[in-house]
């Protein structure tokens, strides 16, 4: 137990123990900002820790936060699997003085001290209609593979990505939401029965990585090539090699790595009494410079960046 | 060929074989007789390497042998034909006769169409007609019994041994079994034959060895002995002495059943049992009495007909009923049916009355104690305690549990499925003395028995079934052991002319 | 001697049990055809029909044996997903290493998996539900141990291997082929050789297998093997199609599979049922989970489906074990 | 002369009520092993764990096994009877979601309460018809139930999480007693607990249980019935299923499909553990709450000394497994003990 040796009691403005909590182990997203966490706490002198369910589910997390808990690290920051599940757990590491950030996927403002958006809802859904638009050249129908059916920030942002559509493309109609449990398997075999379904489908937004990797993997050696768009939030690695064979034109995301680098460096201004989570805190974020709290404890990493064959090279994550 | 000498084998505390010697011989039938439970067919076990010998002497032709598997010994050239058919419900006919040996063609695949032309060879010679093909679940005793022959000839073995091979077969099938049975001992073989019927035994057989109690008593050519003979050294003393029945006064009638019916199994029963009055079920094994008895307790259902207690119907398929109305059954099969065999002895006989022990719904293992005690001690169950597991008990003492679990309930009337079967001589004698006694104080008894004297000895009444009818109803005074053979073997109720 | 009218009417009865599955399985693809005929007639609708089942097939025919044998192996989801990620790990540790060495590996790793399971369950004589349930538990955690966050990416995998997964001769995806030869060969093993037939009587009557002297011990731990190294190759086959292993693949296999055999007439209580049929029920599973959003039956509603379905089929076996043997008794009756 | 004294004899026997005295009665038990196994893991546990030996430590054990503890109280009846239900995590999430999908509709939370208990009911019910009057083998049952009763779960809730429930309850579902770390729901657990001991171990519909599981046929011919005890406990399993998952609700805040998905393998992996045997006919309820708390102790203890789950998911299997092996191993031993001249029979098969 080292995260435990890292300081005294919970709440101890010197216990920079920080531990990340992703939704599920093996999820290569959450590899890539769990690699910026523990390079932020390298750089601050922290003690980095990773724990976590194997399958996303809220009441493993819940036994993972009662852990973290007993064990009093300084800071929980996690990925919530359920707004609501999670956070009496949440609530009393509070108690005990656990400083809580949720990062990716928030739970109801008030059992976490801040949250690290990685960029707005709006944006993120308004980058994603904006791409499948100019890739269907504007009308058609198309499709949804989402994560599982109670996560928090897909479903906001399939909420604003509809109320989008409503309003600036009249012509492209959402015919069906699915959902894949951020599962290889099931997103891959989803994928192939929306196909089915849905014969005159013109494009598939996947706004998970897991979900447009597994989708990309069964378009690029399936009849739809190049037929039916694909785009989504997905990492440069595992999409590489379907935007070089024209699978997928163009995606979005943030950096995962910066969003756990943003969310340690959060974690440590809580912990050592810098700031609240009060809007209008400012805080130092190492590299990414200083970040300013908004309202509701919400912390905007920034704009989520577009990938395309023309940059995708650039980038290693 | 085959010789055991004092051959000893134990399970548990139980010695079911005390010293058991035997030597068959080529070209001869040897029978072995004996009184259930006496061991006869535990020594056929061991020969067939399904049970290892605690002590003793096996050769075969000469050899020491140990068989740890009944691959071994059938790999050595014995064929066993054991008591209870062992046949694998689901596969056909043909293939439980040649499983593990089926002919196969080079490429390993069974040659089915030659398997099938051989069973059909089997069948013809052993002179019954069954389809090959069918699954043998469903068959009956009798055919299942006629596979389990055709398996072991087919094993075309040196020795063939026969556990009671004709307790359930007809007159015809009998004589050709002993047909094919007497070529097989021209042609050189040894071959072993266990029944209780005595007209088989001298019809067939060149000698015979008899058991008592586990332990070979004496081998003696066929034509040098007699039936008394043979009763005399099975048994240790005369048989009449085994039945003190004394006269009791016969009263009401207690149970009625009427027009019985279930498809397939028994037809149309009907028959009253009084108070105070013994009546015996007689008949040949597989003739559908236990049938009845369990559809009579409820245990078994039953199309039609109906059964009364004291003019009041039963309802269907409730033991639990039947147990409260006044009925007790004493189950055939005492190890399956009668006692629960891992549980203790106070569990066991509080079972059927544990309703009756318990206060406001809670029972103690002190109350169940007290009872247990009761009819442990009344019935002089061999044991220091009352939590020693039922399963270790010899059999007369299991048979005694189960009794005493039944007479705990105070029934009317008492239903005893082969009473004595595997007890031994001793037990035997106090057994039919408790049903007197408890037939005096004005129980009714129903008493379902192979043992013809038995049912003889202790019965008022006798009824006969054959193949699931009653085919004679004979009152003691002329009850013979004649004229209860031919109902069981004969469909009308002539009366009996001279039955060989 | 000439076959009865009521071995006939048995016989017809019995074939009618796989036949029945065959047609519900012809039934949903039409119905699914209709509602939308590229269900049918689109090149990745006809290639998704064959290939979807393909690497469940191969897990309900191992299935299928043990539970022939009347024994249960739930271990086999376990089993896929740690040698799903063998192959990762020796395409990824070994460049260049042969394909086919890499399938010889993990059947064998399989097939020792299996072995363990087998030998607990014929030597300890314990249940092998108790037995199997334990080592789905731990293998699985030594699978977790062993992926830890890690997976393998569809990008560390040879091309050409990843093409065995959506490959075509003729018409048909080579895991279908892989799936037929298997269910071929090992369809004609059980229904045609000792050893098969061996399966069946075990499973039958086990008592009366030992009074037989038949080789229990080995039989079982054929079995177990066989059902081990079953889902061990469906772990590589997984591995080509999906392409991404992480520590959960093949999680919740074991259901799937035993649900596909006892659809597919396999009797739990051992003895009865084909390969052939549990490949079809596998194939009748996983057909209907993907005929019911065509039908127009929500996502969410599948499970449930599937749920009647096993539950429909274990009745309908039950029913017309119950038919066969009245017929027997009445048959009985009649001679 | 002689049988008459050997009457009066055999009249004064007298029965010792046990065969062995009270203490190794007592202690030399399978049940009594595990207890000892999982006093000597919690001492461990407190002594070499940071942070195991807070008393919040008991608060979360006690929380996280609940529904486990349970669930294994009409499981261990089931089992006994040689019956098994793999169905309750499904059930568990089938009440939550009807909990959830009537409070999402404005029913008072008193009425979702009861309708979800009354469809765990059914839902037992349903199993025991199948298993008791069709006749079918209750693992093939549960497996089809299992997939059943998640699909209606999963399928009336949908995408969504219904998270508002009334505070009154969830603050039920997590109360202290008493300003003590010791939830409050321990008390419902308690009173099943002793309700369920009475069942098993001082009724005569307790003592039909054991003998269905040593010997069902034995059972049916002592007049027990069979079936009707089956199906009796399919109904309390259902039920007790479904009040698990009223708790899982509450705690959690949170009606969702998918809750408890998995919780049958760990309370059946729990219930073996205790001593139950899978072929029915033993087991004690003590056993199986030492069971439940040794995996649970285990988990808790292994999670803060930072082991991961997969490590505790292996010490699980392969403590299953070691259970039932070595119960058998033991008798095996003692037959070769007793075995009298084994070397000799060795030699006399060699030479033939
Ligand atoms: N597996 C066993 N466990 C315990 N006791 C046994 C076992 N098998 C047989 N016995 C007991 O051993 C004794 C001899 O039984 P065995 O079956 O050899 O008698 P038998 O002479 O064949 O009788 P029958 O004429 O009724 O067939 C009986 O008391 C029986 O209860
Ligand atoms: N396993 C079975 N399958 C089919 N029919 C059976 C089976 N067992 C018994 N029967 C049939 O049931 C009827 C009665 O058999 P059972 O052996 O119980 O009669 P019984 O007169 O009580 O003989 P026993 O002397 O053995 O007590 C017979 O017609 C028999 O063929
Ligand atoms: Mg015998
Ligand atoms: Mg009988």
């Amino acid at each position: 137990g080292d995260s435990g040796s890292g300081g005294g009691e919970g709440g101890d403005s010197g216990n920079l123990a920080i531990t990340f909590l992703p939704k599920n182990l093996g999820n290569p997203y959450f590899d890539t900002s769990s690699s910026g966490a523990k390079e932020a706490i390298g750089e601050f002198d922290g003690t980095f820790a990773e724990v976590g369910p194997a399958e996303a589910t809220p009441d493993a997390q819940v036994s993972y936060i009662n852990t973290l808990t007993q064990q009093g690290v300084g800071a929980i920051a996690v990925s919530a699997n359920d707004p609501e599940a999670i956070c009496d757990a949440l609530n009393e590491a509070r108690d005990a003085g656990v400083k809580v950030v949720t990062f990716d996927s928030d739970t109801n403002p008030d059992c976490r001290d801040l949250f690290i958006n990685q960029a707005d809802a709006e944006g993120i859904a308004k980058v994603q209609v904006d791409l499948i638009a100019d890739q269907i050249g504007g009308a058609g129908e198309i499709a949804i593979l989402s994560a599982s059916a109670n996560a928090t920030n897909q479903n906001a942002w399939i909420e604003m990505m509809e109320e989008y559509l409503a309003s600036d493309y009249p012509d492209i109609t959402l015919v069906e939401t699915v959902y894949g449990d951020d599962d290889d398997q099931t997103s891959f075999d989803k994928t192939a029965a929306l196909l089915q379904t849905h014969p005159d489908l013109k494009g598939i937004i996947s706004p998970t990585t897991v979900g447009i990797a597994a989708a990309a993997r069964y378009l690029s050696t399936s009849e739809y090539k190049g037929k039916v768009a694909l785009t989504g939030l997905g990492t440069p690695n595992q999409l590489r090699e379907y935007v070089e064979d024209g699978t997928i034109t163009a995606f979005a995301l943030w950096n995962p790595a910066d969003l756990g680098y943003l969310t340690a460096y959060a974690a440590k201004a809580l912990i050592e009494g810098d700031i609240t989570g009060a809007e209008g805190d400012t805080f130092d974020a190492g590299k990414l410079g200083e970040y300013t709290v908004g309202a509701d404890g919400v912390v905007l990493l920034g704009d989520p960046f577009e990938f395309n064959a023309d940059n995708i090279a650039d980038f290693d994550f | 060929m085959l010789e055991l000498s004092r051959v000893v084998k134990s399970f548990g505390p139980v010695v079911a074989l005390r010293s058991g010697s035997l030597r068959l011989d080529s070209g001869s039938i040897h029978a072995l007789v004996g009184e259930n439970g006496a061991g006869k067919s535990t020594l056929v076990k061991i020969v067939a390497g399904l049970y290892r010998r605690d002590a003793g002497e096996f050769r075969l032709r000469g050899d020491d042998v140990d068989f740890t598997s009944t691959a071994q010994s059938k790999a050595a050239g014995i064929a066993v034909i054991y008591q209870e058919p062992t046949l694998f419900p689901d596969l056909t006919v043909t293939e439980n006769i040649f499983m593990g040996r089926q002919p196969v063609n080079r490429f390993g695949r069974i040659d089915r169409k030659t398997m099938r032309h051989e069973a059909e060879a089997l069948f013809q010679r052993l002179g019954v007609r069954i389809d090959p093909e069918r699954p043998a679940e469903g068959l009956s005793i009798a055919d299942q019994q006629v596979i389990e022959i055709a398996k072991a000839v087919s094993l075309d073995a040196r020795v063939l041994i026969m556990d009671e091979p004709t307790a359930a077969l007809s007159g015809v099938e009998v004589d050709r079994l002993f047909a094919v049975a007497r070529s097989l001992r021209d042609e050189g073989r040894a071959l072993l034959f266990i029944s209780h019927r005595f007209d088989e035994i001298f019809a067939l057989c060149d000698t015979v060895t008899v058991m008592r109690d586990g332990a070979y008593v004496a081998t003696t050519p066929i034509a040098e002995t007699t039936v008394d003979e043979m009763v005399r050294q099975m048994v240790g003393r005369d048989v009449t002495e085994l039945f003190p029945k004394t006269e009791a006064e016969i009263g009401e009638p207690l149970l009625e059943v009427e027009g019985l019916t279930r498809t397939g199994v028994f037809h149309d029963i009907t028959f009253t049992v009084r108070a105070g009055e013994i009546v015996g079920l007689a008949g040949l094994v597989g003739a559908g009495r236990s049938e009845v008895a369990r559809a009579v307790f409820g245990v078994d259902p039953y199309e039609s007909g109906a059964v009364r207690l004291g003019g009041r119907t039963l309802p269907r398929n409730r033991p639990d009923r039947a147990i409260s109305a006044g009925i007790a059954l004493v189950p055939e099969d005492r190890r399956k049916e009668g006692l629960v065999l891992e549980s203790s002895v106070a569990r066991n006989l509080s079972l059927v009355i544990r309703n009756q022990l318990a206060k406001a719904g809670i029972i103690t293992n002190g109350a169940e104690n007290r009872a247990a005690r009761v009819w442990a001690s009344r019935l002089e169950v061999k044991t220091n305690a009352l939590s020693t597991v039922a399963g270790t008990l010899s059999g007369g003492n299991q048979q005694k549990v189960v009794l005493g679990k039944w007479l705990a309930t105070e029934p009317t009337v008492l239903i005893i499925d082969e009473p004595t079967r595997g007890i031994d001589v001793g037990t035997k004698a106090e057994v039919h003395r408790l049903l007197s006694e408890l037939a005096g104080k004005g129980m009714g008894i129903l008493m379902i028995s192979s043992e013809l004297p038995e049912v003889l000895g202790m019965a008022d009444r006798v009824l006969v079934m054959r193949e699931g009818r009653i085919t004679a109803e004979i009152d003691r005074a002329d009850a013979t052991s004649e004229n209860v053979m031919f109902a069981a073997t004969h469909a009308a109720t002539q009366t009996p002319g001279a039955h060989s | 001697m000439e076959k009865t009218a009521v071995t006939k009417r048995l016989q017809a009865v019995g074939a009618a049990r796989e036949f029945g599955i065959l047609l519900a399985l012809v039934i949903v693809v039409i119905a699914a055809t209709v509602a939308n005929p590229n269900f049918l007639f689109s090149s990745d609708g006809w290639r998704d029909l064959l290939l979807t089942p393909s690497i469940l097939v191969l897990v309900a025919i191992g299935q299928a044996i043990v539970l022939i044998t009347r024994n249960v192996d739930l271990s086999v989801g376990s089993i896929l997903g740690l040698s799903a990620y063998l192959t990762g790990r020796l395409f990824i540790d070994i460049p260049g290493i042969p394909i086919l060495a890499v399938f010889v590996a993990a059947i064998v790793f399989g097939g020792l998996l299996g072995l363990i399971n087998g030998a607990l369950v014929a030597y300890a004589k314990v249940p092998a539900m108790v037995i199997t349930l334990g080592t789905l538990y731990a293998y699985r955690g030594i699978n977790v141990l062993w992926t830890g966050s890690d997976r393998v990416n569809a990008s560390d995998l040879p091309k050409d291997f990843l093409a065995l997964g959506t490959g075509q001769v003729l018409w048909i995806p080579i895991l279908t082929l892989i799936a037929i030869v298997v269910l071929v060969v090992i369809g004609w093993i059980m229904k045609n050789t000792r050893s098969g037939r061996e399966f069946y009587a075990i499973g039958s009557d086990p008592a009366a297998a030992e009074l037989y002297g038949l080789r229990v011990t080995r039989r079982l731990l054929i079995a177990f093997v066989s059902s081990g190294a079953l889902a061990g190759l469906a772990g590589v086959l997984y591995t080509a199609r999906y392409g991404t292993v992480n520590s959960q693949a093949g999680a919740g296999w074991e259901l799937d599979a035993v649900g596909a055999a006892v659809i597919g007439g396999v009797a739990i209580t051992g003895g009865v049922g084909s390969v052939w049929g549990a490949a079809i029920g596998a194939v009748l599973l996983l057909t209907i989970n993907r005929a019911l959003p065509i039908l127009g039956i929500p996502d969410f509603w599948q499970r449930a489906v599937v749920g009647v379905l096993i539950i429909g089929a274990i009745v309908l076996d039950r029913v017309l074990a119950v038919r066969q043997k009245r017929k027997l008794i009445a048959a009985r009756e009649d001679d | 002369m002689t049988t008459a004294t050997a009457s009066t004899a055999a009249s004064v026997r007298t029965y010792r009520d046990y065969d062995r005295p009270l203490w190794q009665r007592l202690l030399l038990t399978r049940e009594m092993a595990i207890i000892g196994l999982l006093v000597i893991v919690a001492v461990v546990a407190t002594l070499s764990v940071r942070g195991f030996g807070q008393p919040i430590t008991l608060t979360y054990l006690i929380l996280d096994v609940t529904p486990i503890l349970l669930i294994a109280l009409p499981m261990t009846l089931i089992m006994i009877t040689g019956e098994i239900d793999l169905s309750v995590a499904s059930v568990v999430g089938l009440s939550s979601v009807l909990i959830g999908v009537l409070t999402q509709a404005g029913a008072p939370f008193e009425l979702a309460i009861v309708v979800a208990l009354v469809a765990g009911a059914i839902a037992g019910a349903v199993n025991g018809f199948l298993v008791t009057v069709v006749g079918l083998p209750s693992l093939a049952v549960t497996i089809g139930t299992l997939a059943l009763y998640r699909g209606l779960a999963v399928g009336l809730l949908g995408t969504t999480a219904v998270t508002d429930f009334p505070e009154f309850w969830t603050d039920l579902a997590k109360m202290k007693l008493g300003g003590s770390n010791v939830p409050a729901v321990l008390l419902l657990f308690l009173v099943l607990l002793v309700v369920f001991v009475v069942l098993l171990h001082f009724t005569p519909f307790g003592r039909g249980i054991y003998a269905i599981g040593l010997s069902k046929t034995a059972a049916r011919f002592s007049g027990v019935h069979v079936e009707r005890t089956k199906l009796v406990l399919f109904v309390l399993s259902g039920t007790i299923a479904a009040l698990a998952g009223v708790y899982y609700t509450l705690r959690f805040g949170s009606a969702r499909g998918d809750n408890a998905t998995g919780l049958e393998l760990q309370v059946i992996a729990a219930v073996v553990l205790g001593g139950v045997s899978v072929f029915g006919g033993r087991g004690a309820i003590h056993g199986v709450i030492a069971g439940v708390l040794l995996i649970g102790i285990l988990a808790s203890a292994l999670r803060l000394a930072n082991v991961t789950s997969d490590v505790i998911n292996i010490i699980t299997g392969v403590l299953l497994v070691a259970s039932v092996v070595s119960n058998s191993f033991l008798a095996w031993l003692r037959t070769k003990r007793r075995a009298p001249g084994g070397t000799a029979r060795a030699k006399a098969s060699a030479a033939g």
